[in-house]
């Protein structure tokens, strides 16, 4: 009898899946497509209703599925493809180089500190940059830096290799190559998760026109301590002024040692260079003033159902935005006491175990108003803040409110790869895209022997996850034990 | 049990101010039981001791023991013999009857109380005791439903409430239960009002020091 | 006394306040290097002896940092330390040594800053009280 | 102690994050002067390959029998030195780790003197606290390859099935006379269309089916003593009482459905419960037109302040019933957050719409008023009141716990909450594991859930409990207190404090912990006024010898 079991997908279900077949005797083979096992849970700030640190809870878990002597690790790797049937798939994997020896390397970071290339950072949803060769994120696992080939000078030509100059561990190695090999287990748990909506075609909400405008998983990011502004509040639009005076003090610096040595050699090109210092040292101060006139941010819109519950978009209600929402705005009063956070939605969704009270004493400790109405446009006040156009179904009144800040929250859609994994295994997808299962066999897919858990079957909540996920392995024991 | 709880440091660090070497004698029975005289009540109390003496820059040697039961000398005699000329005080930390003990057994060796004894107590919590018996040496709980009017009212009233109770609570301090009104509920509980009309006998009350001697256990003593 | 560096004990428990001193240790927050960790299990493990001997074996100050109240791994081990602290700083204050010596701290383990705030704070309060009355001898 | 107590030292570079503050060098030399220390030495990356195999060879050519490792925190790098020591052939409890890292290299970056000073200090107190350090085995007990579920709802009995289908035996017990809880009083079953009565079948002639489940009803859960792997279980089944033993048990005690006595004057008949109209639905006559139902009846209250998440679609797949029987039936949802999350019930909820069943949201402060034959609401959207026909009116109730979930706490010793659902360990990363190793939770005793979640929780607590089950013995590491009876003075202050209820008096009057029970946390043991409880893993010497070190005169 075949006890090996793969594991797609590395995020808390996978990863519970993985710990609880792996705790049974089984071999399992955790396959994740990042550099670095975690999923959505890690970029999470905090949880609610219990107030966790996201990772403080969630580390624990990657160190044991990372030590536990049944379980494989395979990170930076994607399923190519899937044959045979229950009790005897031969799954074909292939592992991405990262251009770092795994088992040399101790993470101690000195590359990244000199490497010179910075790249937007995915993990912080754009919001910051970070070197060539990086870490996916602080506590990831495994504990090993990877080189991004599409922004590392070697892999464009240009010679550089600080890294493996500076690297004590001689664990960088440019010539690593991708490696393929072939997988023989008893049955296969999905767990590829979900991926965030993107608002941007919601023409109306003007997320990617206004900066002040984010979702709620970027709003995430800028209150965790490791994320863009290590975890300080501020608006996307003062942290945009004060990037670009930042910049221009770069120019200007460069501008006058360019000049200093041109004059030095005395040829006349150099009024050329004088006349662009003279503009950047006039548009500084203005920039400066503009900088400095923005207030501290007061008054957080949180907008509900962003592309749910909307037949132009998604049908289907996300579970989690209501309660995301609240904690974020609980949170979010952590970081300065005087915010004052208003919440537009249409149901309030707090179905779950100690989520209500949470609710309640989010309105009557951290004062957050809950607005019963869909937000229709949001626009740009003349003092440049944005302005949300909304209606009060219990006032009955439509006006436009001015905010600091507007976090939309946006809808839970199937993660990108499910489509083509679903033609290479063959399980059915439903209407929406997520796996299709029978509500009283709710682990089992269309395949025999093929089992899923999370949010790859719909979308739901992080303790419902946790408990499919061990529903997937039972499964996926039983089904290998009855062979 | 025996409830004790130890002295202020204050009045303890005075009684064995000019005294070097110092044993503090713990008991492992009643003062151990209600934390106040146990072996780590005995460490707590030492250290403090030195900590005061070495804050004042005079020396001190400190003796730590913990006798099973101080008050009995088959328990105290052996162990304060071997540990002879190591001391020059004892600072007992028993109940009223363990320093009696040592100081009968030794009548040339200065003993000093570290705890107050306070009564015969039962235990509500960990860490609370209610005072139960004034061993009057004349039982009467089989007459009060278990109620002792004698240490639970605060006058000692032996024929019935006094009346200033209101709303249950005693006159003398509003979280006191009235005995006799708990009396009277139990009584009900379990149909014996009758034992409230019976006349009240006169309490013999004790001439101290009471004195129990069982003819049927002494020892003949050797002549 | 101004160049007077105290000495300060730390009881922390494994999966709160030393979990906190690893985080302030991964994010770099600075703070003076006069606090020493002893770990247990959970800070219901230190008991008025064990806070007493610290002090008298030379520490000017001692702190016992906790989980947050209501968050204790053991579900009230936390509480026990919190009563435990303060009957030491009674107990000191009977042998009129200053009981603000003795502090109890509750942090999550994800409260890396306020560790480090703790540690500051608590140097400081020492500073100001001196050195340990204990080493009114032999001082260095 | 054993022979001559001899100590290594192994200082870590750390790349350049301890070496690039602290001097590796002057630690080594000043490491050499502490006693009992026989080697010392540094490297690079002590939790490397080559580190560990430096110590395990240290350990053999100078026959040490106490390791130090002065690093990074032990929280993450503990359990790799343990078995490096293990593999050399000590035991892994003879090792000491000391945080020069985190809490010092890193956070004293400023002030380099204090930082040397400091690391110097915690080596000293780690060297110290290492001569006091004691063996500790690791428990091994054998594992009953059993299983107890205790209800045979739903739930009860889908753990019940997939445990046997994974091979073990299980006992069933339900205290009804028949198995199936609150199944039995539902008529169908959202949005698989089956009916309860088939779903309930099903799963009863499987488990009739299956020769390793012994399933009694009529039964009453009387004792459970023991720990996990091994647990002592008492119950009687009508006057019969029975006692076996078990490796783990499952609580699948489920929940009841409020009774909504004086809530919108219901009589049960005009006004009845969403159960009473389940049977209505069964026997296909409603009896009834217009027909108004009202959510959140006695739920979402300052005295019940909690959501019971599936009264919404309950109150929807019976209004679509509804329909299908009685075509031009007018239906009215009285409610205050329709809870239809997800791709299933939203999409249920969207079919209701279409079908022309009408949804009016009232508030807590101004909730629905039930008169005779009508019901009267205020429309929030017309902003005024409006009165509706209503020859039936169904409140939806939430489902409560049932009223011997206290009992049954008290017999497993789990907590309950305040409503009386049982308390899970993490409501997040655990929620089918009770704090207590070897009890299982899931379906309506935890929370209310709806069928399909009800299954996937019982499917998981059965993998939760399979863990146990999988392995003939369990494993404790010896990280727990001991009584030393003949110092016990019987004073009861551990059975009192133990957030756990682990010590016990045994027949000799004087307390013992249960080592499999224990957690290790130590409260007991700083409580004891005898000091008779012995902690081997952080014993009273160990703290004593680190205090001692503190301060170098």
């Amino acid at each position: 009898m075949n006890k090996e079991v793969l594991v797609i997908g590395g995020g808390i279900a996978g990863i519970q899946a993985c710990l609880d077949l792996a705790d049974q005797g089984m071999t399992v083979y955790l396959v994740e497509r990042l550099p670095s096992i975690g999923g959505k849970m890690a970029q999470l700030d905090k949880t609610f209703p219990t107030n966790d640190c996201s990772i403080c809870i969630m580390g624990p878990k990657l160190f044991e599925v990372e030590r536990h002597p049944n379980t494989q690790l395979l990170t930076y790797t994607e399923v190519e493809e899937v044959s045979g049937e229950a009790g005897n798939f031969t799954v074909k994997v292939r592992k991405k180089p990262r251009y770092v020896e795994e088992d040399k390397c101790t993470a101690c970071g000195l590359c990244a500190d000199k490497c010179p290339v910075a790249v937007p950072d995915q993990f912080n949803m754009g919001m910051s940059t970070r070197k060539a060769i990086y870490k996916y994120f602080p506590q990831g696992i495994p504990s090993v830096y990877t080189i991004d080939d599409s922004a590392c000078r070697i892999f464009k030509g240009k010679k550089c290799n600080i890294c493996a100059k500076i690297c004590e561990a001689k664990a960088v190695n440019y010539e690593q190559k991708e490696t393929v090999f072939e997988l023989n287990v008893g049955a296969i748990i999905v767990a590829t998760g979900f991926e965030v909506f993107d608002p941007s075609d919601i023409k109306p909400y003007g997320y990617r026109t206004i900066p002040d405008v984010i979702t709620a998983m970027e709003f995430e990011r800028l209150l965790n301590a490791s994320g863009p502004t290590g975890g300080h509040l501020e608006r996307p639009s003062s942290l945009k002024i004060k990037a670009e005076i930042r910049q221009l003090e770069k120019q200007i610096k460069k501008a006058k040692t360019r000049l200093k040595s041109l004059e030095k050699k005395s040829e006349e090109s150099g009024d050329e260079t004088r006349k662009a210092l003279e503009e950047m040292n006039e548009r500084l101060p203005v920039l400066q003033a503009k900088g400095a006139s923005l207030e501290e941010l007061r008054d957080i819109a949180f907008v509900q159902c962003v592309g749910s519950r909307d037949l132009r978009y998604n049908a289907h209600c996300c579970s989690y935005g209501c309660m995301h929402s609240v904690k974020e705005a609980v949170v979010a009063t952590e970081h300065g006491s005087e915010l004052q956070s208003t919440i537009f939605l249409t149901d309030m969704r707090a179905y779950g175990k100690g989520f209500h009270q949470y609710c309640l004493r989010g309105a009557s400790e951290y004062g957050i108003q809950f607005v019963r109405g869909r937000v229709a446009e949001i626009g740009v006040g003349d003092d440049g803040r944005p302005a949300v156009w909304c209606e009060d179904m219990d006032t009955r009144k439509v006006e436009e409110r001015p905010f600091d800040l507007v976090v939309l929250a946006t809808a839970c859609v199937p993660s990108k790869g499910i489509e083509n994994l679903s033609s290479m295994i063959g399980f059915d997808l439903d209407e929406n895209g997520f796996v299709k299962t029978d509500p009283n066999k709710p682990a089992n897919t269309s395949v025999k022997g093929i089992f899923v858990c999370g949010c790859a079957e719909g979308p739901m909540d992080i303790p419902s996850s946790v408990s499919m996920a061990s529903a997937a392995a039972s499964m996926a024991v039983q089904t290998v034990k009855a062979l | 049990m025996i409830v004790a709880e130890r002295k202020p440091m204050e009045e303890i660090l005075a009684e064995i101010e000019d005294f070097q070497k110092i044993l503090v004698l713990g008991c492992k029975g009643c003062t151990t039981v209600c934390c106040s005289g146990g072996p780590k009540e005995v460490e707590t109390l030492s250290t403090l001791i030195r900590m005061d003496r070495k804050q004042k820059g005079k020396e001190v040697e400190t003796l730590e023991a913990s006798t099973e039961l101080q008050c009995e000398p088959e328990s105290v005699k052996p162990m304060l013999e071997n540990l002879a000329n190591q001391y020059d005080v004892v600072l007992s930390m028993a109940c009223g009857a363990g320093v009696q003990t040592v100081a009968k057994l030794f009548p040339d060796q200065r003993v000093f109380p570290a705890l107050n004894t306070n009564f015969t107590g039962m235990a509500e919590e960990h860490g609370v005791w209610t005072e139960a018996c004034l061993a009057c040496g004349d039982c009467i709980l089989g007459k009060t439903a278990g109620i002792c009017p004698v240490t639970r009212c605060a006058k000692g009233l032996l024929n019935g409430a006094c009346g200033g109770a209101s709303e249950g609570k005693c006159e003398v301090s509003k979280d006191r239960p009235c005995a006799w009104q708990e009396i009277y509920h139990g009584l009900k509980r379990l149909n014996l009002l009758h034992y409230l009309k019976e006349k009240p006998q006169v309490k013999a009350w004790p001439i101290h020091p009471g004195k129990v001697v069982r003819e049927d256990l002494r020892q003949e003593k050797a002549t | 006394m101004n160049n007077f560096e105290p000495l300060i004990a730390v009881f922390s428990c494994h999966y709160c306040s030393y979990a906190a001193a690893d985080l302030a240790g991964s994010s770099r927050i600075q703070y003076p290097p006069n606090t020493r960790i002893i770990k247990v299990p959970c800070t219901g493990r230190i008991s008025v002896n064990h806070i007493l001997r610290a002090l008298e074996c030379g520490a000017d100050g001692v702190y016992v940092a906790g989980c947050l109240e209501g968050t204790c791994h053991f579900v009230s081990g936390n509480f026990k330390a919190k009563q435990r602290v303060q009957s030491a700083k009674s107990l000191l204050g009977e042998i009129n040594i200053e009981p603000e010596r003795v502090q109890m701290y509750f942090m999550s383990a994800a409260e890396g800053s306020k560790f480090a705030n703790v540690a500051k704070e608590m140097t400081e309060t020492i500073k100001e009280l001196g050195p340990s009355p204990l080493k009114g001898t032999n001082t260095q | 102690m054993e022979t001559e107590l001899r100590t290594g030292v192994f200082i870590c570079h750390c790349g350049i994050n301890i070496s690039g503050v602290l001097d590796i060098e002057d630690l080594c030399e000043y490491a050499r002067t502490l006693p009992g220390v026989v080697t010392v030495q540094a490297n690079l990356f002590t939790c490397a390959e080559t580190g560990t195999s430096e110590i395990k060879a240290a350990v053999k050519e100078h026959d040490l029998n106490r390791v130090v490792v002065a690093a990074c925190t032990p929280r993450t790098h503990e359990p790799i030195f343990r078995a490096s020591c293990q593999e050399a052939g000590i035991n892994p409890y003879f090792f000491e780790m000391v945080n020069i890292r985190e809490h010092c290299s890193w956070v004293h970056r400023h002030d380099k003197e204090g930082a040397q000073a400091k690391a110097r200090d915690l080596i000293r107190m780690g060297v110290a606290k290492a001569l006091f350090l004691e063996p500790l085995e690791t428990f091994r007990s054998k594992v009953e390859p059993k299983a107890l579920v205790i209800g045979a709802g739903i739930a009860g009995m889908t753990s019940a099935l997939a445990i046997a289908n994974q091979g073990f035996e299980v006992i069933l017990l339900e205290k009804e006379v028949e198995m199936g809880g609150l199944l039995r009083h539902l008529h169908k079953v959202a949005p698989s269309d089956m009916t309860a009565a088939e779903l309930i079948g099903e799963k009863i002639a499987a488990i009739e089916k299956d020769k390793r489940i012994q399933c009694f009803t009529s039964a009453a859960l009387e004792e459970v003593t023991g720990y996990v792997g091994n647990y002592a279980v008492r119950f009687s089944c009508g006057d019969e009482s029975y006692s076996d033993k078990v490796g783990v048990i499952i609580v699948a005690t489920g929940g009841a459905s409020l009774k909504p006595v004086d809530l919108y004057n219901y009589d049960g008949e005009h006004v009845i419960t969403q159960s009473e109209l389940e049977i209505k639905l069964k026997d296909g006559n409603i009896g009834a037109k217009s027909i108004v139902m009202v959510q959140c009846v006695g739920a979402r209250i300052p005295e019940r302040n909690y959501c019971s998440r599936i009264c919404c679609m309950v109150g929807i797949k019976n209004s679509l019933h509804i329909k299908e029987i009685v075509k031009d039936a007018k239906i009215f949802v009285l409610f205050r957050d329709i809870q239809a999350y997800g791709v299933e019930n939203e999409a249920l909820f969207f079919k209701a719409k279409e079908a022309g069943v009408r949804f009016i949201r009232y508030s807590l402060e101004s909730p629905p008023v039930v008169e005779d034959g009508k019901v009267k609401i205020y429309h929030a959207g017309m902003g005024k009141e409006i009165s509706l026909p209503a020859d039936l009116v169904v409140l939806s109730t939430p489902i409560v716990a049932h009223d011997d979930a206290e009992s049954i706490s008290r017999i497993l010793k789990v907590p309950i909450d305040e409503h009386k659902f049982f308390l899970e360990a993490h409501a997040k990363l655990s929620p089918l594991d009770f704090a207590t190793s070897g009890i299982y939770l899931c379906g309506n005793a935890h929370y209310p859930a709806t069928v399909r979640e009800a299954t996937y929780q019982a499917l998981g607590a059965a993998s939760r409990a399979s863990i146990v089950l999988s392995h003939d013995t369990v494993e404790r590491v010896g990280t727990v207190a001991a009584v030393k009876e003949e110092l016990c003075s019987s004073c009861f202050a551990c059975v009192k404090v133990c957030p756990y209820q682990v010590p016990h008096m045994n027949e000799r009057g004087k307390a013992e912990i249960e080592p499999m029970q224990c957690q290790g946390c130590g409260i007991c043991v700083a409580e004891c006024p005898a000091e008779a409880i012995k902690f081997a893993y952080v014993s009273d010497e160990q703290i004593t010898a680190a205090c001692e070190a503190l301060y170098a005169a």
